[in-house]
Formats: C-alpha cells, structure tokens, sequence
C-alpha cells in the first residue's frame, strides 16, 4: 500500500502547492542563511573564511556521497541501514595487507566492488527474498560490522605509505580545494542527472511511490529494488575511499551510525519515508545544515551536551521553517 | 616513569615470567569468567587479546569469555550468566562501574570473588581486587609534559587543545581533571576541549573542526592513540604544524609516529591494556588461593593502580615491545 | 432542509468552487451533474467537512450549519459516501462500518455487538455474504463500495451524501442500491446523488442541479422530464452526439492475442478466445465473474494455467524463476511476466485507478509516459520536451483538465484521473490494449470522445479487449462479445447480434444464447 | 433479487491465506523454536533452566517495555526514535539529589511523568507542529540525551540505599521470577487489552492504515497521533524504573540505540512501517528472538566478530521463515 501517509493528514490538498519543490528547498535555505547568520555573527573570523567553507565540505563529503545512494534508496520506498557498516567493510577489505599489495587503484576498485556486492546483496534479499528493508539491511549491518571486524582483527589498518595515492585525495588541493570535495560534488551532479534525467530516475520514484502501478506499467519492479540497493553500495564503495583518505585508515569501527545521518539527512531534505517524492539537492541541503550545526558548535566550543540540545531545537526550528511546504504530503 | 619498563608484563603474548615461588606452577583447575565492552576499538581490542593469551599459557585456567557488548543491560546479563554458571573467578571491565556495581556485589556475595579491570566500582565489596591505569595520572603527566615544554620556551598564554575520549565515561573525566591540575601548576589552562568517541573517525571529525576554529595552537593533547590516527590525519591534511601533540594509551602506532619524528605527535602518555593480562593472572592467584609471590603478603593486594608513563622520542625504544595495535 | 449559498472553495491556482448554490428537499433524490472536474466532489466534500469553504453558507433546516469537521458533517446528520473509497485495509468490514462510532462501553469494544449490527447493515444492503469479520483488504473493489455504503447506512443521517456510488458496481447492484435509496427516502431522508450515467439520474432522479466550471447553471430540473441533449449541452457547453462511434469497414486482421484454456483457481476457467489486429473484443458480466482476473492473467500479472500467445508468437515471462521456452505450452503464468507483454506490446489500463495505477504526487506527464518511457529516451537519457510534447498531445486529446500536464495528476478530479490512465497506453507502439472499466467514473461528453479514441486505435490496427459493466457500452463499442458467468464463458459471437437484454438475461440467469 | 452470482465478496476457493495474523506468528514461533533447539543442543545444561529463562526475561524487559508503546507508534503510522533517549532522560531525572530526597515512589512517578511528558512534546511536534515523525523524534534523541548529560553533568547517578525498593524490583522475586518480569507482564497484557478490546485500538490501526478515512469517519486524527506518542514516552518512563532497578543507576547513557533494537522487534514481529497493521504479539516474539540470540551467544561464548555474522543470517533466516505472510510489506 503506497498511500499510506505517515503523517498526520489534512485536508488532502487544502493547500497543495503546485511547485512546491522548489518552496521547499526554500525552507532548507532559510535555515542554512540562518546557520550561517549565527556563524557570522558568533566567529566572524573563523567562520566565513575559505578554509572553513573546505573544511565543511571535506566533513561532509564522506557521508554526502553515502547520503545520495541513500536518496534513491529512500524515493524508491525502501531503506538502508547498512551503509555506514558496509562502508566500513569496504574500508577494512581494501586497507587488508593482501590488497595493499597491488597499489592505490586496486584498493579503490575493491572497495568500490565490496560495497556494491553488499549493497547488491541487501537489493537481492529485499527484492527477491521479499524481506522488509529495514530487516534486510539490519541484518547487512550486524554482519558486515562483523565482517568488518573479523578481517581486521578489529585493529585498525593504516594505508601504506607506497599507496599514499588515496590518502592525496584528502591532502592535494585544486584551486585551494581538495580533490574528494570534487569526488562529492561529482557524484551529486551525477546523482542528481540519473534521477531527474533518465529513465532509471524517473522509475525510481514510480516504484517508490506506487509499485503496483509500477508494476503494470511494465516496470520490473524487482530488478529496479534491486538496482538501487546496489547504487546505495556502490556509493558506500566510494565513500569508503574517501573515509580511508581522510582517515588513513580502514577500521571496522567507521561509519558508525551513518544510517541514522543519512536517513535524517535526506528526509530533512524533504523526501518522504514512505516513497515516492524527493530530491537530490534537498538531501545535500539537509545534510549541509546538520554539517554546519557541528562545526558551530565546535567553533564556538560548546559541551557537547549543550550541542545536543541546541541541536535537537534547531533540527525542529529549521523543519517548522518548511512545514509549510509540506503539508501537502501523501494523504 | 617510574617503573622499569622491564619489569612491566609484555604487551602480547607475554611469556610467564619463572617467578620466586612459583606461582605459575599448574595448581587446581579454575574456571575464569571474563566479560568487557564491546571490542570496537584497538584498545578494548589489546584488552580481550591479552586477557586471551594470559589465560591460554596456563593449563589450569579454563577461560570462559562472555559476548563482549555496550549495553550496560546485556553485560549485567552476561555476569549473571557467569555467576550460574559458578566460576571460579571473575574479571570484569564494565561499561561503567556503578551501573554494574549490583551484579558485581551480587557475584561477591555468592562467593565467587572479582577482579575489577579499569573501569573501577563505587563500592569496594562488590570486588575482591581492582587493577587498572591512572586516569587522573595520566591527565598529569599530559599536563606536565605539555607545561614544562610551553614554560621553558617561554610561551605565555599558550593556546592549548584538548581533544577527550567519550565524555561520559568517569574516567575522560579523571584525566581532564589532571591534565587541568597539572597545567594549573604553570598557569595555563586548557583553551578548547571537545570529546570524540575513540575511533579514528571521531577524532579525525572533531579535530577537523577544532583546527578551524584555532588559527594557532601551542599544544594538543589526544585522549586516546585510537583516535589519535584521526586527529593526526586530520592535523596532517590540514597542513598545520606549528604545534606539538601528546598522545594517550600508548599505541604502537602512536610509538612509530613518536620514533620517526615525522609528525607533531611528540609524546604519549600510557594507559597499557597489559593490565588485561595481569587480571587474568591475579584471578587465577586469587581463586587457587595463593599470594603474589614477589610480595611478602600471604594474598594479592586489594588494589594495583598502574604508573602512567611518558613516552617521547628519548626513550620510546624501551616501549615499542609494549605497545598495542590500533 | 439543506440550502448552500455562494459557496466558494479555492485551490492554489484553481478556483474549484466559483459561488455554487445547491437546495436539496427531504425525502428527495437530488442529482448533481457536471462534467469531470466541474467541482461535484469539492462540493460534498465541503458538506461533509472535509474541505471548509473559503465563502459561502450552509443552512440545515432554516438553521446556519457549517461543519467545520467531518465530525461536525457527522453530528450534524450528514453521511458521505466518497468518490474515493475511504475505507482502511487492515481493519475488518465491521470496524470499517462503525469507525468513529465503534460499538463500546468506556472504551472497549463489543465485537460482537458490532458484528451483528454490521451483519445487519449488510443482509440490508442485500450482501448478506460479506462476512463483518473479514479483512477489508482482502475484498474486491464491488464488495468494499457495499462496505463504503453500510457505513453511510450506519450512521442514522437525515442527509447521504453519494459520490459516484455506482461507478464500481454493475447492472443488478445498481438496482439494488436503488431499492435502498427509494427505501431511505421514503423514510423522510434527502439523497444527493452524483453520477455520469443519465439513464441512472432518471430512473432514481428527482431534481438535478446541474454544475459547471465551479458554477451552479442551472436548479431543480425535473430529472425525469429534462431532455438528456439538454442536460448534457448544460453540463458542456455544446451538443454532444451521444451515440457510438461507427464500427470499422475493414475485416480484422491477423490474431494479435491467442488465448487457450486459460484457468487460475478461484477465479476463472477453461477460457479461449482470441483477439484480431483491428477488433475489440468486449467480455460482458456481473461483478465478480472474473473479467478483471482474464485480463490480468493475459498481461502476466496474474498466476493461471494454459496458453497465451500475443502477436502470433509465445508470450515470453521473465519471471526469475520462469524457464523461458521458443514455443510450445507455457504453463504457469507466474506475476512478473508484465515486463515482457509491455515489450510486446500489450498494455492494461486497470480497473483501480488509485491503488493500480497512478503515481499521485507525479505530474500528469510523468504518468502518462510511465508505461512507454523508453520511447522517450536514449541510452536511458530522457528526452524530456519530446515527452511533454507527447503528453500534451493526449492530455488535449482526452481533455484532461486543467490543462496543465505538470500538475501532481492528485489534484485533478476523479474523471480526469480516469482519463490519464487511459493516456498511457494511448501513447502509441501497442498492439494489444486491455481495458478495465475504461469509462469509470468518465463524463458523458468525454465518454464520447473516449469512444471514439478507442474506435480509431482499432482502425489503426490495434486489438482491444474490453471489460465494462455498462452493457450498452459493451454492445455499443465491441465487435465480438464474450459473456461470463462464474468464471466460465458462457457464449461468444458478434456483437450485432445481441442486445442488451439478451445479455443481461444469459449474465444474471446463466441462459446461453 | 437474490441469484447466485449476485455476490460481490465470496471468494469461492482463493488461495490468499486467510488468517495471516496466526499464520505470521506461526512463522515467529518456528523461529523461536529453531533458536530453543540450537540452545538445547549446543548448551543442554545451561540452556534450559529456569534460571536461564528468567534470565532472558529479565533482559528482555526493559526494551520490552519500550517495544509495546513502539508498536502503537508504528501501527498509527509514526516512528518513535526517541524512545532509549527519552528513558535515560527519565531514569537522571528520577536520580537527581533532589528527586531522591522525595523517596522510591515519587522516583517512580517523575520517571513517568518525565518519559510521559517528552512523548508529549513528540505527539505535539508531529500532530500539531506537522512536523515528519522521524525528524521530530530524531530531534527529540539528541535533546534529551544532551539534557540527561546536563542534569547528570554526564555522570552515572547512584540510586541511593534509602531508595532500595526501586532496586528490590530487580532483586525481590515471587516465585523465583524478579518483580520486573511481572511488570513487563503487565505492560504487555495491558498494551494487548488496550490495542485489540478498545475503541483506542481500533482508531489505531484506522489512523495508520488510512489516516484520510479515519478523519472523514470523525476521528480526530491528531489528538490521537498525539496520544500514541504519548503512550510511547509512558512506556519509556515505565521503562526507565526497569533500567533504574537493574543497573542501580540513572544514566544519561542508558538505553543506547534502543530506538534501532525496537524498531527491528516490531517490524520482525510482522508491523509493517508503512502503519494499519501489526500486533503486540509478533512484536513481543520479535524482541524475544533477538534477545535469545544474544543469550546464546553468552551462553557459548562465540566471539564478537563471529556473533554479529551469525546474527545477520539468522534475523535473515528467521525473516524469510515468514516472509511469505509478508508479502504486502512496505514496497
Ligand atoms: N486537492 C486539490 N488540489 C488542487 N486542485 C483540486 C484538488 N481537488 C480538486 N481540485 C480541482 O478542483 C476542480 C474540481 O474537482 P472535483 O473533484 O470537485 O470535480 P468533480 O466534479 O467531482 O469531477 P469528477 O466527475 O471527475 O469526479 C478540478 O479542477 C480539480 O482539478
Ligand atoms: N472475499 C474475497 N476474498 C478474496 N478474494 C475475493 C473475495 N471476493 C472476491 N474475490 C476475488 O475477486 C474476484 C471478483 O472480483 P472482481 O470485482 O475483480 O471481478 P470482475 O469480474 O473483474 O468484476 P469487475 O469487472 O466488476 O471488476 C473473484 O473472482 C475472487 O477471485
Ligand atoms: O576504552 C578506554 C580507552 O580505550 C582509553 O584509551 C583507555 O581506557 C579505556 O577504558
Ligand atoms: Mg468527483
Ligand atoms: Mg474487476
């Protein structure tokens, strides 16, 4: 049953906004103009220099490419909490000592194929094996972590230095940028061209939000499922080489609750849970904020604790600011 | 640094030492429970390995390990199981000491006596015997490495970083208030603090930031060489150098970084999961009912509180054999 | 008893409701007539609660009643049965029927109080073999409007409110819930009744108002007496021809569909027909004699046994676990063989439009493009001006309005949602179309032009199989009929040889002709 | 007018099964079978005790608690993220000096009081604030974890000797079962009584399935999306004396990803996430899996690693044990 709203309904369309998507992300820009208000106004030194500006998109970068799979996931009615753990394992199977061996661009291929293996994995089970997506991928987590930690020997594994290559993504800068802020926004370009390009995108929200009608459309809705698991792999399979080059390391421990990020991020970002509706640049926005929030509170020097309630009433005050876009969800 | 490092257990796999006595003569059979937090990081990690190999060089000890986890609710569950399953010994690293303070009384008071790693419990008849590191003296020997350093180069206002473990565990806590009461003795105090969750990512996310926000730093200190690798990359792919760092646990790793010189990680001060190894042994003395024979006592003491030792580039030789891996 | 004045709805960019006036009288049949989206739904919708006006007034027996909720609607005695069915899935038929007024004493409820008085409702109704116990869910489309019905029924209103009531329903339930209607006004109950079938408003009909563009235009028409070419000029604007397109001059060209023994337990059995490049074929009978189940079967979505061939050559199921032959029996037609009879050429417009059919946040060209979204692109790249430009090109053709093809299509009325299901597979590159209930909930003027598209595409070549419950658009538009009854056909043969009476004689007493 | 063939809702010999609800838990149970199987087998003395089922139970509890309340949230449609965050926020509270002061009684009621109010402010965010449940709740997490932190100054807060009743929970047993097993009991039986005998229940499931039909039938959608938040926090506060009596403690840690842990009891217990169906019963069966998962693991002293992958096939197992009763899951 595509319709089922998970929220509490109004009236069906009181105040359907016919372009509404772009309404929307104007509530995103709001808060994040806000964001960046406090941040002028609080550290006006730190805060708007070009370097901060990097150093953002280097923090988001990781988790931004993770949330774009997860876009297509979620649009498409489905879920994926696997991502940080398969990420994880990705990280891990290309730091091993074994591939290390063949250099830089094997250690990026491999972890590219791990992540879209498990990725195409969860898709199989999900699609074919009829398994709800959040069990599915609860399970993926639990056993690619311990996957993660069984190759490892739950120690964490430093890139050699002869394969320093991947680690120049996070250190060599273009134009005062470094290069896997370009490997983020390459893959929300591309991100945002399959879905609101191709047909592959526009399938992805037909069987997201109805999948019968999908369905008799003449849409494989199975293989389509499937596909888009392994696109949320996939772009695990490069956040992983991106983790190892910030990090330096491949370690069972990474990516740790980047599901709930993730998913937060793209439903901030306006896309509903239940399928059907949602876009690309909502979820890099949602993603921006919670990014900036962090780095506030860091440049500011809040206690954590205080950065957790600070937190919670922003995340609410910056919906409220779009709430009203989004009334008109599924009834 | 007090101690000979000679005279500390090995990091893995540690040989019994032939010992006066001969207290690793096989004596009765005894079965040893054992249950820690999750393995999710290289310290934890070194813990269960070490816990492992010291039971494993014994033919009396038969180790039983329970499901390592952070749900302080599952742990109480994992004791009580051991407590069934009538052990003869207990060594226990909790989540948290006071939370699992009940079962511990409750595995004491069935007569079956604890060995406390680390992590320490309020109430002292909940244990038969506590090992584990100096928090608070680590913080110090960070405060005193970091505040000598700044004084004999003549800084004055220092900006100094601190970079903690997960805050709400009692013993971030200890080791702030050190750091803070160390660096208190040459007037300085801690500019910034922020705490990671000890995992490269972390540390590597936390330090991102606090880099942003502090143009010039004099001096960092890491809770924890886990974490350390991060905030290292971090530092690294921020290009900074102007300032000198000073680890915490005393990783392998983190001793490399030290030895070659090559980065602005300059010391560590240790926290040594060989304390893993010394529980298992003191169990096994404490359940065969024998002393430590190196001490005159008859039984092994209440308490053994390790020395925090200050590795730096001088001596960091003695330590490599000890470090663990991240 | 209930007068509306003046009453305005808005809609951002349309002005749904334009200062609508409505009288309705105890014990009366009021009939609402409009063309899709004239604003019937928005209308009752406003009664009921559900909507609240921006202007107007709303009298209740001389005193101001304006429902702010529809619990207020409720309150007030006004029962609605919707246009969209309203009922949830997971509850049983009687926690449906008695919603918001469950059978219970400080809270808990008796269920079998409940399930008795719903047995009640139903044996009224003249279903009593719809078990109150079972799932909602679980029931066909015909079964959950007597649901949608009972809980009108339920509610002890003085005024049912019906949107479109027997759009689901075939000839006999259509008599049927006429009885219940003359039964509620003899009571002293005021019906208002909304429907695109005319020979429906004059057989129950008292008065009509007739709505367009959100504008009452006309009031209390005698609905017996008014001629239908007046009503209908009122409702559009213009004289519509209501009469069949005529048939093709031209023989029917090759099979395009070869059914043989085509069984699927339960459903249907032993059916074989086949279908010409060229002609339509029309399967006539009651609600539940498995049409529905043949056409689906025939498209793959549906488990059966026997042979279905399309364009001469065996339908290839690309299901996962389907071994694929060259020729020969299939067996076993499993679900997910859709894929390949879309790529064949086939194409199902199907019967519920919401659950199976429209993607309702999407605009209307994205759902009109759905089912042939490869055409509109290269190496997966959408060519997306090509697309509006096709989809633009239908929308015009079925007049969907507003004529907007970038609107979410769930903003459009009910009968224009209809029309964008059948744009789909009007698209082009089809050789074999089936059609549920294509008509369903349609207006009269579009109805003819509906016609006439479908006459046109079979000139063109394309064969059609058609179900519908109207049995005059059966005979009217199909060349060849088949009659089921029970899952069994029960005769075959050319259309111009039956007559509507004939059909509901073989259909309703199993006589073959 | 009474012809055969008149019938619109007979299914003469249909194949979809009709009683899916049993069917579903069947599934459950042989799972559950399976797991008891492998425990005698592997652990024949150990496993099979009562102290060892009391033991499960005990663990079960707490979450438990949180599961019944989780399950009304899911089946109305919503999400409760904030359900471990809340009980910790719960369990400081009632162990702050001054709450102490005031004994085990008035412990108890601030725990429910506080976990009640913080559903409350859910239940307002989500039906009035229009806010998407799982960005509300989510919000709701992060700002009760970091306001426990605050009040505890993110210490382990001890419950005082004074207090023991609220221990004796854990401790005092009437028929070798632990106070707290028969409060988790009750919860449960109430939770059913409450979800399949009343009126509350019936709009539960009707708000959930289709929250459009449930207003146009009267109900008021948001006063009772509200309330289902609300009866989550209440579970939470119940929840909170559970962890408070086993761990002796009020924590701001308690209750780490509880939300993820009782969300996948639900959703393997047969809820879908979509809303409008589900049962206490399968969500009860579901936690009591993923619990003697982890009792056996204890019992055979498996290694971490290890465990997590066993665990991931063996939530895929049990699930497709069932899934052919799901097929009408979440697409
Ligand atoms: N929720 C909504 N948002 C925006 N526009 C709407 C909405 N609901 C209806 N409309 C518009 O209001 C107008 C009237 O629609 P309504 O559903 O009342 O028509 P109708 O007379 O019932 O038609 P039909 O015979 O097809 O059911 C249409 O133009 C429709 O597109
Ligand atoms: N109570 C029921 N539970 C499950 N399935 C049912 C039930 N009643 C009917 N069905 C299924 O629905 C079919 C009949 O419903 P349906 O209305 O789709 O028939 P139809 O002949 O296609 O009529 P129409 O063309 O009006 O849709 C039955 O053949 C049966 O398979
Ligand atoms: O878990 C912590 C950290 O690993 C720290 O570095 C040493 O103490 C342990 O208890
Ligand atoms: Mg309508
Ligand atoms: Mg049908």
């Amino acid at each position: 049953m595509a319709e089922a709203g998970r929220t509490v309904a109004e009236a069906p369309a009181t105040t359907a906004a016919p372009r509404s998507f772009e309404l929307r992300h104007l509530g995103l820009f709001v808060a994040l103009a806000l964001l960046v208000a406090v941040g002028l106004v609080t550290r006006p030194a730190a805060f708007a220099t070009a370097d901060n500006l990097v150093s953002i998109l280097s923090l988001a970068a990781t988790i931004g490419v993770i949330t774009v799979g997860a876009t297509f996931v979620i649009i498409g009615g489905g879920i994926d909490l696997s991502v940080g753990a398969v990420m994880a394992l990705a990280s891990v199977w290309a730091t091993t000592v074994a591939t290390q061996e063949f250099g830089p661009v094997v250690m990026a291929i491999c972890a590219i194929l791990v992540g879209t293996g498990a990725g195409l994995v969860n898709g199989l089970l999900v699609a074919y094996g009829r398994l709800v997506p959040f069990i599915a991928t609860l399970a993926m987590l639990v056993a690619a972590r311990g996957l993660a930690q069984r190759m490892s020997d739950r120690r964490t594994q430093l890139v050699r230095p002869d394969n320093q290559a991947i680690v120049d993504l996070a250190t060599t800068r273009v134009l005062g940028v470094p290069l896997l802020v370009y490997v983020f926004a390459l893959v929300v370009v591309l991100g945002w061209i399959l879905l609101n390009r191709t047909t592959f995108g526009r399938r992805t929200y037909a069987v997201g939000g109805n999948p019968e009608a999908a369905r008799l459309a003449g849409i494989d809705v199975r293989r389509h499922t499937m596909l888009l698991y392994a696109l949320s792999g996939l772009c695990c399979g490069i956040a992983a080489i991106l983790i190892m080059a910030r990090t330096t390391t491949g370690s069972s421990t990474h990516g740790d609750l980047y599901e709930l990020d993730a998913i937060a991020a793209v439903i901030i970002g306006g896309t509903l849970l239940t399928g059907g509706r949602g876009t690309i640049v909502g979820s890099i926005l949602g993603l921006l904020i919670f990014t900036i929030i962090t780095n506030l509170f860091i440049l500011n020097g809040l206690n954590t604790s205080d950065q957790l309630i600070a937190k919670g009433l922003i995340i609410v005050v910056a919906v409220l600011l779009q709430r009203r876009n989004l009334k008109e969800r599924t009834p | 640094t007090s101690n000979e490092p000679s005279a500390a257990p090995a990091a893995s796999a540690p040989a019994p030492a032939p010992s006066a006595g001969g207290n690793d003569q096989p004596g009765t059979k005894v079965t040893i429970g054992f249950s820690a937090p999750a393995a999710d990081h290289g310290w934890i990690a070194a813990i269960a390995k070490n816990a492992e190999a010291a039971a494993k060089q014994y033919p009396d000890i038969d180790f039983k390990p329970v499901e390592p986890t952070n749900d302080i609710n599952q742990q109480i569950s994992a004791v009580e199981s051991l407590v069934a399953a009538k052990v003869a010994a207990l060594v226990i690293l909790p989540n948290d000491g006071q939370q699992l303070n009940q079962v511990a009384l409750q595995a004491t008071q069935a007569g079956i006596p604890v060995v406390n790693l680390d992590r320490v419990f309020p109430d002292k008849l909940a244990y038969r015997t506590w090992i584990g590191g100096d928090n608070y003296g680590m913080g110090v020997a960070a405060g005193h490495y970091i505040g000598k350093k700044l004084k004999d180069k003549g800084v004055t206002n220092p900006v100094i970083v601190e970079i903690q473990g997960i805050a709400t565990l009692p013993l971030t806590q200890d080791r702030s208030k050190g750091f803070a009461d160390a660096l208190k003795t040459y007037g300085f105090s801690v500019t910034a603090k922020q705490d990671a969750k000890f995992t490269v990512e972390t540390g590597n996310q936390v330090a991102t930031s606090l880099l942003q926000a502090h143009k010039k730093i004099d001096a960092l200190w890491n809770h924890d060489d886990d974490q350390g690798i991060g905030v290292l990359a971090a530092i690294k792919e921020a290009g900074r150098k102007e300032f000198f760092m000073v680890g915490g646990a005393g990783s392998l790793n983190a001793m490399k970084e030290i030895q070659s010189g090559s980065s602005v990680l300059e010391a560590t001060v240790t926290y040594s999961p060989t304390m893993a190894s010394s529980a298992i042994k003191l169990a096994r003395l404490i359940a065969q009912g024998k002393g430590m024979s190196d001490l005159v006592e008859n039984q092994v003491p209440q308490s053994i509180t390790l020395a925090s030792e200050t590795i730096t580039k001088e001596n960091v030789e003695k330590y490599l054999p000890l470090g663990f891996e991240s | 008893m209930l007068v509306m004045r003046g009453i305005v709805k808005q809609f951002p960019g349309v002005r749904a409701l334009d200062g609508v006036d409505l009288d309705v009288r105890a014990g009366e049949v009021h009939c609402l007539l409009g063309q899709n989206g004239a604003g019937k739904s928005t209308l009752i919708k406003v009664l009921a609660g559900a909507h609240r006006p921006d202007e107007g007034t709303i009298e209740l027996n001389g005193v101001p009643a304006a429902p702010a909720s529809p619990v207020d609607a409720i309150r007030l005695g006004i029962a609605t049965i919707y246009q969209e069915l309203d009922l949830v899935d997971g509850l049983t038929v009687a926690d449906n029927i008695f919603l918001g007024h469950e059978h219970a004493r400080l809270g808990f409820t008796d269920r079998r109080a409940a399930n008795r008085a719903a047995g009640e409702v139903l044996a009224r109704l003249g279903h009593p073999e719809i078990r109150p116990s079972t799932e909602v869910g679980r029931l066909p489309p015909a079964a959950k409007q007597i649901v949608s019905m009972a809980r009108a029924l339920s509610r002890e209103a003085r005024l049912i409110v019906m949107d479109e009531p027997s759009a689901a329903l075939a000839h006999d339930e259509v008599a049927n819930l006429f009885r219940i209607i003359r039964d509620l006004t003899a009571r002293g109950v005021a019906v208002v009744y909304i429907s695109h079938r005319m020979e429906e408003i004059r057989e129950i009909g008292d008065r009509v108002t007739v709505l367009k563009d959100g504008r009452t235009i006309a009031v209390g028409l005698p609905a017996r007496d008014t001629p239908t070419s007046e009503i209908v000029s009122l409702m559009t604007g213009r004289d519509v021809e209501y009469v069949f397109p005529p048939r093709a001059s031209r023989p029917p060209g090759e099979e395009v569909l070869r059914v043989e023994d085509l069984s699927s337990p339960g459903a249907f059995a032993g059916v074989s027909f086949s279908v010409r490049a060229g002609e339509i074929v029309g399967l006539a009978g009651l609600v539940g004699s498995g049409r529905s189940e043949i056409l689906e079967a025939v498209y793959g979505a549906r488990r059966a046994t026997g042979h279905v061939r399309v364009g001469g050559r065996p339908v290839r199921r690309a299901g996962l676990l389907q071994s694929v032959r060259r020729d020969g029996p299939l067996r076993a037609l499993r679900r997910g063989g859709v894929v390949e009879s879309v790529r064949l050429g086939m194409g199902l417009a199907p019967e519920e439009r919401k659950a199976q059919a429209l993607l309702l946040d999407q605009s209307v060209t994205a759902n009109i493009t759905l089912g042939g979204l490869s055409g509109f692109a290269r190496l997966g790249w959408l060519d997306r001006a090509r697309e509006r430009a096709e989809a633009t090109r239908l929308a015009e053709a079925l007049d969907i309005r507003p004529r907007d093809p970038e609107r979410p299509v769930k903003t459009l009325s009910g009968g224009n949602q209809q029309k964008a299901v059948l744009a789909r597979w009007l698209l082009g590159g089809r050789r074999l179309l089936l059609l549920d209930e294509p008509t369903r909930g349609v207006d009269v003027g579009a109805r003819a032009e509906l016609y006439t598209v479908i006459r046109r595409l079979a000139e063109d070549g394309i064969g059609v199989l058609l179900v519908s419950s109207e049995v005059p658009e059966v005979l009217g538009l199909a060349d060849r009929v088949l009659v089921l009854r029970e899952g069994t056909v029960i005769h075959q043969g050319d259309a111009r040889g039956l007559d509507e009476h004939r059909v509901l004689d073989m259909i309703m007493n199993g006589r073959a002709a």
